[in-house]
């Protein structure tokens, strides 16, 4: 499954990308999923999506919880929690 | 009528509020929020910020929360105009202003939005302090973010197509 | 700092508010309500209003109001623009504005104040309308102002050298 | 007791008098003695200050009750609700 991602703010500069194309296979299927595969590569991005990060994801520009399927094609973003206003 | 901006720009409060006034002749309340770039912020003076915001979803959740304002609280216009990129101290960041005939709903309109642009708006502001700069941290209150990723899958509602 | 004007003439809202955000820079927060003449009120159409006031007890009751939402809430300061004369529909007729460094304290100190203005401070509007002038009745629910008038005798608080 | 005495709004209108000096009686003692005095004077006097009626009073600029006791020397001031806002 082809996926966008985008990341935003602290989470850029850590990570020192603004957008990436991935292809997860069939088991990369929900939010944790994507987060856990994402953390899996290891150095700063295993440190970044550390479970106890908090770290907000929309799916089609709309906030998902952990739990929600991944759609195929989507566009992704993770960030920290918003401090607009 | 919903006008939701977010922009580079300065805006002028009596400009805006005037053209919300002048739209319809039963408005008799307006109640408007304008947040303010402090000069000092968690214990540290603040010489600039900068804001970020995620393009496209900031308009459209924004738009939304407006609308279930609209639903629950008998209110006329909103407009809400937020700024991104740099600021300095006192400048403006952002407007929240509501019309209604009467001043109850409006009140609580604009404060239910603002609540919204502070918690789920996509924004992010940085800060220049003597220290070197820093992303501004959320007032999270025991936020159970870590517990949250550990559920079972459930079907979403949301396609690519939306 | 709290400032309680009476006037005539109009107010600029941009300039006011620039006013108190740049007065301190740890505001961070600015409530402003805005009351506007209607052009229809209980069923008439206004075409013009003029608003009467009683002089002096007008700006202390108005202090004392907002000394005592400072003391409540946790704010900095309070500007109220209390129009008076002839206005016409969509004019402004009132500002009340408040700042503190967060949100929710500006929004309730602001929404208190204007209940006050509402309910208690001595201004009275007279509509003109196709029917004639007519002065507008208060919002009262089921008052029970002839009761109050049958009961005994209690010594006041309040001297001539108040 | 001298008492100066101011009415507003619509009771301004409906009296046709802005302000005034009275000389009362010690027997008027309270708030609600006043308005019975001044009612007394029959007329749109008996109408405006009817018990029915809804009127506020502020004495030295504050609201008073019914059974507040009068001040000489005091400025009085009966008015309508007030409708401002």
């Amino acid at each position: 499954m082809e996926l966008k991602i985008l990341y935003f703010a602290r989470l850029r500069e850590a990570l020192a990308v603004r957008e990436e194309q991935v292809e997860v296979a069939a088991s990369v299927s929900t939010i944790a999923d994507l987060r856990a595969w994402l953390s899996a590569r290891g150095g700063v991005w295993a440190h970044e999506f550390a479970p106890e990060r908090q770290l907000r994801v929309a799916m089609q520009q709309q906030v998902v919880d952990a739990d929600t399927c991944l759609v195929a094609g989507a566009e992704l973003a993770f960030f920290p929690p918003v401090t607009g206003g | 009528m919903i006008v939701v901006k977010v922009q580079t720009d300065d805006f002028d409060l009596s400009a805006e509020i005037a053209q919300l006034r002048h739209s319809n002749g039963a408005v008799g309340a307006v109640v408007s929020f304008v947040g303010v770039v402090r000069d000092l912020n968690d214990g540290a003076a603040v010489s600039a910020m900068s804001l970020e915001h995620y393009p496209g979803m900031t308009e459209q959740s924004i738009t939304t929360i407006v609308e279930q304002a609209q639903a629950r609280w008998s209110i006329f216009d909103a407009l809400v105009i937020h700024r991104v990129g740099d600021l300095l101290p006192l400048d403006q960041i952002v407007l929240v202003a509501v019309t209604s005939a009467h001043r109850g709903e409006a009140f609580q309109a604009c404060e239910f939005i603002m609540d919204y642009l502070k918690t789920q708006a996509p924004f992010w502001k940085k800060e220049q302090t003597p220290t070197g700069a820093r992303w501004v941290d959320a007032r999270v209150t025991d936020d159970s973010a870590a517990s949250r990723w550990t559920q079972a899958c459930v079907e979403n509602n949301s396609t690519i197509d939306d």
